[in-house]
């Protein structure tokens, strides 16, 4: 178990809890995707390279991108009822 | 310290309940979840990691050369689809229940009992 | 390297749906009219075909398939398998039949946007057929997953907010499920490096009492019993299944809910039965849980007044009973598992497309509100009796012989007191469904019970099909539901069950000779079916007569059924997703608790 | 159950199953010394038997290809379900024309702004087909790829307008890509059929170690995937930018 390991298992962790106590949602998707990259990060270590590319590609941009536009629809939105 | 990987694992997965149980916001919500997505993947890549391996790509060494499992990295890429495909059903749930009932507390979004 | 002509045939019952399903959406805009209602009609009767003549010929053992024709590599296995046991190939047949059912009844219903309704459901298909086919520990998780997202999709296509918020519910519960399957996954591989079920049943034959193999069943089982809906996990369900248009809820109730459980006892059987813990929890936890979970459902169905909530409370039950025959071994058992599967979901089919029709013709699905409103759509009254009659015991069809042969399974093992839990789910149900058949075909009673107090919504359906074309479906489940048994179903089912458990799975991948099937067994309490059909029809009565009975004995009876046990029911059925998130940790905490008694006794 | 209730319920429900978990921990085999005979097997058989040097794409598009047949067709039904949601709603006559973002100010782009995304579209671009190509050599392939062109799209909103993204992006064409993705999957699977072999089984010529043009049907999975993938998150990213707009039902074109 190197060093190197221990630190991306701990920064995951770390990025992941901020993920769910960020509790204002436009914050929370900046976390989601700080959180992807540190996921990207540790499988890198992991060697495996494919799933990296994956998570930067969808965890980090793809997904926080969705979870903005949602946002700012919410905001636009008015109800109806 | 082989404990570490799993101790995360549980960890995420523990915060990523207690996101879900204590949110007041959907969007909220589907974050947590994909907290707990990502134990899912760690707890994988994990178990296919092996000390002193190198990547399953062959391209510029020899193919003798020991290598992580290539299997579980091919199950992760298939979970990474289904937690993104998930996620964006989910928020446009979301969004569309935001047009129809005003919010998107999950405390008040309780079906046939308004 | 050419196959025999049969084996041909073991990846059609799922490539056919997606091959439709994709030339739909590529297509479907074009398309006049009709055209994909025809395609999927015809499609889910192909595969329907294709699965009897794969039970036709795996009558003398398994079919044993390689994708991608990757033939094990001495002990590893290279690619995915199927393999197609005529157990399997029999409910895969079943479940395409009441696809077919679903269309028909689905006629023309479905033609705002393109075909997407019909693609959905043809993938919808697929992968149930995948999941009950499959031989590999991730397959199944695939198929399963594909399952979930079609079924999240399917169950908002109205796009009102109660479906919007069932979907919602659904979603999150079912994705946590699926995590913990996937968690389950991880763990059987870091002990066996291994996804093949006959080879991890090897591996694991060596780690008889791992804990770390129990943990691998608890996480996969409480994700399939999520899905399958049983107690303490099975909230979503009835939020979900009473929002979903009527020819998904027949889906739903009748296929989706029952695979999954049946995926658990296949995951057991074929993977995890060398490990005796996990024995040991299949023959406490899992049949307490379906203990509870038959008599608990049943008693939540009574008290719902939303017609289709109320069927979706007791498919909880009947899932109950599902779970109890497969926690009982042995192949009578499991025969008695294969004859409900199929027999509920005909009934359970045809009752929500009664649902259905009251909410095309009447304009409305809540049970006091319909009161004698159904009068001129009365075929489907006598229908809707009829399976009432049925679910609650009729000593007639498949389904009884179901419930027959679980209890001769219970009864062998001289556990007869799981018969009260049959018994009381079955009552129960039935009598739900007669009531509601009394109120609104017969405009019987007034005066409403503790049903009153059910949540309830404001619904209809377009009311733009002839009464006779979703009668045509109706009609049909039912015939087959009670028609089987003069075919001689018990003893096919039970000798595809015999078939199903006398293959050895860790001595060999290779198939087996045909079993020597087992006879029927005779029924230790012929009395059963009658004392419960009349405890049924009893329930019923008792409920639609509160007008004739006595003051005191009516206000004593609401006193009892208004007391804490009964209002907790309806109370825990709140609606709020956290609370159903916090009772998954209580089933999950109930497993670790049972596992770690199980190892300890091991 | 009132928050305070859930919190103290799910502790409870932690702390009894904590023994469990723990014991479970302690004998999962050590990390970094798994047995894994199946990567292991593949790892060694897998250069030979397909000419490809990325492992993880021979698992993903030959050995468990059905695996990848279930995924792709999930991502089809999700985006579809997706469509009925917030389409179901606008209307399907809408989806072809950029909303109008009702009475917002336009916020006008900087010089910089434009450029730079000038400058990375092509880039992001050609990166994504790239790694899309390389599936069997080196890491990445059609769903890394494709979530990779996906979202290079969007630098033509950001850069330049959302007109202008909607007019490049069709959403009909995009629906027929996709389609025409799955389709080619499947047909992967039955194809090989029709020559007598199995489902999904590679037919086609290996071709060299190394070579772009290696591993015969891997290819044109890959291609499929990359198909679908692109296409679906596009559609997704697009139905969800739609949705960021106040549709206005017809009143100026």
């Amino acid at each position: 178990m190197t060093a190197l390991l221990v630190l991306m298992f701990v920064l995951v962790a770390g990025t992941g809890a901020g993920v769910v106590l960020a509790r204002e949602p436009r914050r929370q998707a900046l976390a989601i995707a700080v959180n992807g990259v540190a996921l990207s990060l540790l499988f890198v270590v992991l060697r495996a390279p494919d799933v990296a590319y994956s998570e930067i590609a969808v965890g980090a941009a793809l997904v926080p991108l969705m979870f903005l536009a949602v946002l700012v629809s919410l905001k636009t939105d008015r109800p109806k009822q | 310290m082989s404990f570490v990987p799993w101790a995360t694992v549980a960890w995420l997965f523990a915060v990523g309940i207690y996101g879900v149980i204590t949110s007041r916001h959907y969007v909220h919500l589907i974050g947590c979840l994909t907290v707990i997505q990502s134990a899912t993947y760690i707890t994988l890549l994990s178990v296919g990691y092996r000390f002193g391996s190198v990547a399953p790509i062959f391209h510029s060494r020899p193919p003798s050369t020991p290598a992580v499992d290539p299997v579980l990295q091919a199950l992760v890429l298939t979970d990474i689809v289904v937690g993104a495909t998930v996620t964006a059903l989910l928020l446009a749930l979301t969004l569309q229940v935001h047009k129809k009932r005003g919010t998107v507390n999950p405390e008040r979004l309780r079906p046939m009992r308004q | 390297m050419i196959a025999p002509a049969t084996d041909v045939l073991a990846p059609l019952p799922v490539a056919v749906p997606l091959l439709v399903g994709a030339l739909l959406l590529l297509v479907g805009k074009v398309l006049p009219g009709r055209v994909p209602d025809a395609l999927a009609i015809v499609a889910a009767l192909a595969v329907v075909a294709i699965d009897a003549r794969l039970a036709a010929h795996t009558t003398r053992g398994p079919l044993v398939y390689w994708m991608g024709h990757w033939q094990p590599h001495g002990e590893v296995t290279l690619g995915i398998g199927l393999v197609i046991d005529e157990a399997e190939a029999i409910l895969a047949a079943f479940m395409a039949l009441l696809f077919a059912a679903s269309f028909i009844f689905a006629w023309g219903y479905f033609e705002d946007i393109r075909a997407f309704f019909h693609v959905l459901m043809l993938i919808f298909l697929a992968a149930m057929q995948g999941f009950c086919l499959t031989h590999d520990l991730f397959n199944l998780f695939v198929w399963f997953e594909v399952m979930s997202v079609t079924a999240f999709a399917l169950t908002a296509y109205r796009l009102e907010a109660d479906p919007l918020e069932g979907a919602l519910n659904f979603t999150v519960t079912n994705t946590i499920g699926s995590f913990l399957i996937l968690g389950g996954i991880a763990l059987a591989y870091s002990l066996a490096g291994l996804l093949d079920f006959g080879a991890l049943a090897r591996s694991l034959a060596q780690h008889a009492d791992d804990p770390v193999a129990v943990g691998a069943f608890c996480m996969i089982a409480a994700g399939l019993l999520i899905k399958g809906a049983a107690i303490p996990f099975h909230f979503w369900l009835a939020d979900a299944h009473a929002v979903a248009p009527s020819p998904v809820s027949v889906i739903f109730s009748g296929a989706m809910v029952p695979l999954a459980l049946f995926g658990l006892g296949k995951v057991y059987w074929d993977v995890f039965e060398t490990v005796p813990p996990v024995q040991l929890l299949m023959r406490t936890l899992i049949l307490g849980l379906g203990v509870t979970t038959a008599i608990v459902g049943g008693v939540a169905c009574l008290r719902q007044r939303h017609l289709k909530r109320l069927l979706a409370f007791s498919t909880i039950s009947h899932g109950g009973i599902l779970l109890i025959g497969l926690a009982l071994p042995g192949p009578v058992s499991l025969a008695g598992v294969l004859a409900y599967f199929i027999g509920h979901g005909l009934v359970k089919g045809a009752l929500f497309m009664v649902a259905g029709i009251l909410l095309a013709t009447a304009g409305g699905i809540d049970e006091l509100w319909l009161r004698g409103r159904g009068r001129a759509s009365w075929p489907a009254g006598v229908a809707m009796a009829v399976a009432g009659l049925l679910l609650g015991g009729a000593p007639l069809g498949l389904m009884d012989s179901g419930s027959r042969l679980i209890g001769a399974a219970a009864a062998m093992r001289g556990e007869d007191w799981i018969l009260i839990a049959v018994v009381l789910g079955t009552a129960c149900t039935g009598g739900a469904v007669l009531r509601g058949a009394g109120r609104i075909f017969l405009g019987l009673g007034e005066i409403a019970g503790e049903e009153a107090r059910g949540p309830s919504e404001v619904e209809s359906e377009k009311p733009d099909r002839p009464l006779w074309l979703m009668m045509l479906p109706v009609t049909v489940l039912l015939l087959i539901a009670i028609g089987a048994g003069l075919f001689h179903a018990d003893e096919t089912i039970l000798g595809a069950a015999a078939r199903f458990l006398a293959w050895d799975r860790i001595a060999s991948i290779e198939p087996v000779g045909p079993a020597t099937a087992a006879a029927v067994p005779a029924s230790s309490h012929p009395f059963v079916p009658w004392l419960t059909l009349g405890l049924a029809i009893f329930i019923a009565a008792h409920e639609l007569g509160h007008a004739w009975l006595p003051r005191s004995w009516s206000r004593a009876s609401r006193r009892v059924l208004s007391g804490p046990v009964f209002t907790a029911i309806d109370r825990t059925h709140d609606g709020a997703v956290g609370d159903y998130v916090v009772w998954i940790l209580i089933g999950l905490a109930l497993f670790s608790v049972s596992s770690a008694a199980a190892l300890h006794a091991g | 159950m009132t928050r305070k209730v859930r919190l103290l319920v799910a502790a409870l429900c932690a702390l009894v199953s904590a023994p469990a978990i723990a014991v479970v921990i302690m004998h999962i085999p050590a990390f970094g010394r798994h047995p894994l005979p199946y990567g292991d097997a593949i790892n060694h058989l897998a250069g030979a038997q397909r000419h490809v040097t990325n492992m993880v794409s021979a698992v993903n598009f030959d050995y468990r290809a059905f695996d990848t047949l279930g995924e792709e067709l999930m991502l089809v039904a999700a985006v579809t379900g997706t469509l009925v949601l917030l389409r179901g709603r606008r209307g399907e006559s809408l989806s072809d024309r950029a909303a109008q973002a009702g009475n917002r100010p336009v916020c006008e782009r900087s010089e910089a702004v434009t450029l730079a995304c000038r400058f990375f579209l092509p880039l992001i671009t050609t990166f994504g087909i790239y790694v899309i190509l390389h599936a069997q050599l080196t890491p990445g392939g059609g769903f890394q790829g494709g979530a990779i062109v996906a979202s290079g799209t969007l630098l033509i909103y950001l850069g330049e307008s959302y007109r202008l993204w909607r007019r490049l992006v069709r959403s009909r064409v995009l629906d027929m890509l996709e389609a025409a993705g799955a389709l080619v999957l499947v047909l992967c699977g039955l194809g090989p059929m029709a020559r007598g072999g199995a489902f999904l089984q590679n037919v086609l010529p290996l071709g060299q170690t190394g070579a772009l043009l290696s591993g015969g049907l891997i290819l044109v999975e890959n291609a499929a995937v990359a198909l679908a993938v692109t296409a679906g998150f596009i559609l997704l990213l697009l139905e969800f930018l739609e949705e960021t707009r106040a549709t206005c039902e017809g009143k100026d074109p």
